[in-house]
């Protein structure tokens, strides 16, 4: 049962070690492999999930078993939080995989795009498994050296300035990662997350730690787009291509910046009142600014790209208020509310945020343009697209049926709790702003009827990129199912508790 | 541009196939002496880097030259993957496991896996570099 | 501790220079010198004092030897380092072919 | 052995200012070729031959790559245009020194900050190694490779390798996909 642990970093290299090789005899082949490799990775994820349950899996590399309790090669870590995000990452990898094989077709280099695709998805499951520091930083760069490319697939000039502004953005906090590792290897002489938990909690209480976490917060900051970072998403978002800017607005943000603070901050590091309100005020600050500056677009893509940094905003503020609470000493049930609204609230914005990036795709697919202005009637020129997108615009702003509402429920009810008023309100108020901006969007694009002439020939999109949305649209009503009592279990309260147990 | 002075073309066609050697050297020996499967396939691909630049651009069918370096790179990589992920298939549970016989060190033949480990990965980073120059070559004189 | 100190000042002086150069070829100058800074801030941490480099003759045993593993993260940072380079220098030379220039203001034609 | 180190680091460091208030690209890309190749003299110094080997010969690829960017541009109006100054608007200038005694106030409290958190920490030449030092004990028997660095980088963490050399091959990629001269079908 071990053995199936590696396999979700050997299926995605080996496929896209495969495409470059294979391109010229299998083209047809080679397009579907990235969707197969990763619905067979969905499959194995599900699988030890309720294999792994309640309890932690580590599967040593090489071999080496850890010398008089030091360890010594890489582990790689299965538990309830790691297998979610797995599920998460490779569920929307394989829709976005099957969405790009239409969409892709009028961009020449393919292959390209396909191996670089896979080996973003590599990058992400390694990010997710690994159990050591230095490999994190190793896996984070190929995740994100192939996101870098993807950006500047098309090669026009947005595209290309929007990827070297990503580009130099992203190196700076791929650098203060390298030295916050750096000074951890100082501190504690050693890499394993475990490891250097157990030294830091033994350790003298040193500013080291503070030192060691303020570089951290700026480098996966950065790369999760919280506000005082966020100047390269709205660009880098809105002039990739669709399925791209959907992975990375739905995962690539989630997978390497707000799993690797959560993981980092909670088992790593003891907890102390300070790195819980600079997390909090980063939170609140990106979930409010966010939205604020999401109103007044007008490019469908820089809308939902400005969204995403809000919504960001609430899994921060939710993952800040159960750290204010664990830091002061208060009762543990509200704190896991929080981060069980959070971590649920991360799912479901994978879910209805990269169904939006497809749909946004599909209308620029058929009519050839994003800008809301131009756009209009679309919903009996496209009825498969309309739908979906009103299905994802509902749970985004939160409407009950819809899995958006049932997070943002939960977040708000831990922040009452918590006697956090103030960010209940302001994360009420941003929910309302979300939903008229939203509603702007559909008005728009899909229900106001003056259509200019030039869209009079919009038809829909081709079936391959239907399916995808199709599916994503019925995944956002069924996550709202995860608050079954029986369901709950498995899937959310595992991860919680790997995160709170290192604490209780 | 036709490459450079009649001097310089006669010097690299010489040296090249002894920095192509020593690169050679640095990737079997890694084991042994600083230097390893990175260092070494670097020097490889300085050895045609340097043949390029002496003999100009038409030197090499560029197009199809670089083509066939990405395609080595592909093959070079894969096979590291294959050896990695070995053991996975031959039974033994573990990624990356050493499994040759470790002979007495400071041979030739000494380290296990890590020899053939280090000639893969010097393959492959040699015909990445050959392939990054090569597209940048490309893209100046056709554009 | 000095060395230290003068480590991190390059690292400062390369972060400087990305974030207030206009020229392309400077900002990924500036980020290159950042890299080199950490490497040599990495091996610093595994120095040991008079102790042999990492490789060991079999026929006479091992006096002091320095720590072999911040070495081996900076190979592998290094070639991270070349990989990023190679990648924003063929942005560069692509964004030269449309704008005629390397300089960042000229550009700037995304909203921020 | 210290006082070379900071020889060594003072020289960077002016290469790297050099290097970044250049007037033409050129002579920037030389003083950074400077602060790369003494990089190669520490490493030399703090007993690190692996390193030196790569970082000599990844340096000079790079060197050669920059240049290859750089040819296209030629030194003249680079150098011409640098030297434009921006006469005349008075915020400009106020701007400039604001950002300025920003830098060097943020950079002042980092420095500070990191001089107060190294003195907790080991000195240079002190390193009690934890994770380490199974490899020093038993690395030759364990691998049977006489390098440390290889036996830790191909066996000890040879996973580590598998994401550098994917590293490398994703950045082949990126650049292929980058640099194809026609992107679109029609």
């Amino acid at each position: 049962m071990d053995s199936l642990i590696p396999l979700f970093i050997i299926i995605p290299l080996g496929i896209a070690f495969l495409i470059p090789l294979t391109w010229r005899l299998i083209p047809g082949i080679c397009r579907f492999l990235p969707s197969t490799g990763m619905l067979a990775l969905v499959v194995i994820a599900f699988f030890l999930l309720f294999y792994v349950g309640e309890g932690v899996v580590t599967y040593k590399v090489g071999g080496w078993e850890p010398m008089d309790n030091i360890p010594i090669g890489i582990h790689l870590v299965a538990d309830g939080l790691s297998m979610m995000m797995l599920i998460i990452v490779n569920i929307i990898g394989m829709m976005a995989g099957l969405f790009s094989i239409p969409y892709i077709n009028k961009y020449t280099g393919e292959n390209y795009y396909y191996s670089l695709f896979s080996l973003m998805v590599a990058g992400m499951n390694g990010v997710v498994m690994t159990g050591d520091l230095f490999n994190l930083f190793v896996f984070l760069e190929v995740s994100v050296i192939a996101s870098y490319a993807l950006v500047a697939f098309g090669t026009s000039k947005y595209e290309l300035e929007a990827s070297f502004k990503y580009q130099v953005l992203g190196g700076i906090a791929s650098l203060f990662i390298l030295f916050s590792l750096a000074m951890t290897y100082w501190y504690t002489g050693t890499l394993n997350i475990a490891d250097v938990a157990q030294v830091i909690r033994s350790g003298s209480e040193g500013s080291t730690a503070l030192f060691i976490q303020l570089f951290m917060v700026a480098g996966f900051g950065l790369k999760a787009a919280m506000i005082p970072f966020h100047a390269w998403l709205p660009d880098a978002h809105s002039s990739a291509p669709s399925p791209i800017s959907a992975m990375l607005s739905g995962v690539l943000i989630k997978a390497i910046g707000v799993y690797a603070i959560l993981r980092l901050f909670f088992t790593m590091f003891n907890i102390t009142i300070e790195i819980s309100y600079v997390i909090t005020t980063i939170g609140v600050l990106s979930m409010v600014v966010g939205v604020l500056l999401a109103i007044g677009q007008w490019d469908m893509k820089r809308l939902l790209a400005y969204h995403s940094i809000s919504q960001m905003g609430y899994v921060m503020t939710a993952a800040g208020i159960a750290m204010i609470i664990i830091a002061k000493g208060g009762e543990t049930r509200v704190a896991a509310l929080a981060l069980a609204g959070g971590l649920f609230h991360m799912f479901n914005h994978a879910a209805f945020k990269s169904l939006l990036f497809l749909n946004a795709g599909a209308v620029e697919y058929s009519t050839g343009t994003r800008n809301l202005k131009e756009l209009g009637g679309m919903a009996d020129l496209m009825p498969i697209t309309s739908i979906t997108s009103m299905g994802a615009s509902m749970s985004i702003s939160g409407i009950p049926p819809f899995n958006g509402f049932f997070s943002k429920l939960i977040i708000i009810i831990a922040a009452v709790q918590g006697r956090f008023y103030l960010i209940a309100l302001l994360a009420v108020i941003v929910s309302i702003i979300t939903l008229a901006s939203f509603m702007k969007v559909q008005r728009y694009v899909f229900l106001d009827k003056t259509r200019t002439q030039k869209l009079e020939d919009a038809r829909e999109v081709p079936f391959l990129m239907c399916l995808p949305m199709i599916i994503m649209a019925i995944l956002c009503l069924a996550m709202s199912l995860m608050l079954i009592p029986g369901i709950r279990d498995t899937f959310l309260l595992n991860a919680v508790n790997t995160l709170l147990s290192v604490i209780s | 541009m036709k490459g450079m002075t009649i001097i310089v073309k006669n010097v690299t066609a010489l040296l090249s196939g002894l920095v192509f050697l020593y690169g050679c050297y640095i990737v079997l020996h890694g084991h042994l002496t600083p230097g390893g499967g990175f260092a070494g396939g670097i020097i490889i691909a300085g050895s045609f880097i340097l043949l390029v630049i002496a003999n100009g651009i038409h030197y090499f069918r560029l197009n199809k030259e670089k083509e066939e370096s990405s395609l080595f790179e592909g093959a070079g990589i894969f096979c590291f993957l294959l050896l990695a992920a070995g053991g996975l298939l031959l039974a033994v549970p573990v990624f990356f496991k050493n499994l040759l016989p470790v002979g007495t060190p400071g041979e030739l033949f000494s380290a296990g896996i890590i020899p053939i480990y280090n000639i893969f990965i010097g393959v492959e980073v040699a015909a990445a570099l050959l392939s990054i120059f090569l597209a940048f070559v490309i893209f100046k004189t056709e554009d | 501790m000095i060395t230290y100190l003068l480590c991190f000042i390059l690292f400062l002086v390369g972060l400087y220079g990305v974030l207030t150069r206009k020229n392309l070829i400077k900002i990924i100058i500036g980020l290159s010198v950042m890299e080199y800074s950490l490497y040599l801030f990495l091996t610093l941490i595994g120095y040991i004092e008079g102790g042999a480099a990492p490789i060991i003759d079999p026929s006479k045993p091992a006096s002091l030897v320095v720590d072999p593993l911040p070495q081996a993260f900076v190979l592998t940072a290094i070639v991270i380092g070349l990989a990023t380079t190679a990648l924003l220098l063929a942005i560069a030379i692509r964004l030269y072919k449309k704008y005629k220039t390397f300089d960042i203001d000229k550009i700037n034609t995304l909203k921020g | 052995m210290e006082t070379t180190l900071i020889v060594i680091l003072i020289l960077m460091i002016v290469g790297a200012i050099h290097a970044l208030h250049a007037r033409d690209l050129l002579s920037a890309i030389v003083s950074y070729a400077v602060v790369g190749y003494s990089l190669v003299v520490g490493f030399l110094v703090l007993k690190a031959p692996d390193l030196a080997i790569v970082q000599i010969v990844v340096e000079t690829i790079a060197l050669i790559i920059m240049i290859s960017v750089l040819i296209i541009s030629t030194r003249e109006d680079l150098a011409k245009r640098e030297t434009v100054i921006i006469k005349g608007q008075w915020y400009i200038n106020v701007r400039n020194l604001a950002y300025i005694f920003f830098a060097l106030v943020a950079g002042f409290f980092l420095v500070y900050f990191f001089n107060k958190v190294s003195y907790g920490l080991e000195p240079l030449g002190v390193h009690e190694t934890r994770m380490a030092t199974e490899y020093i004990k038993s690395g030759v028997e364990g691998t049977g490779s006489v390098n440390l660095v290889t036996g830790v980088l191909l066996d000890y963490r040879g996973y580590d390798t598998l994401g550098e050399a994917t590293i490398l091959f994703t950045a082949v990629m990126g650049i292929l996909a980058i640099l194809r001269l026609k992107t679109h079908k029609i």
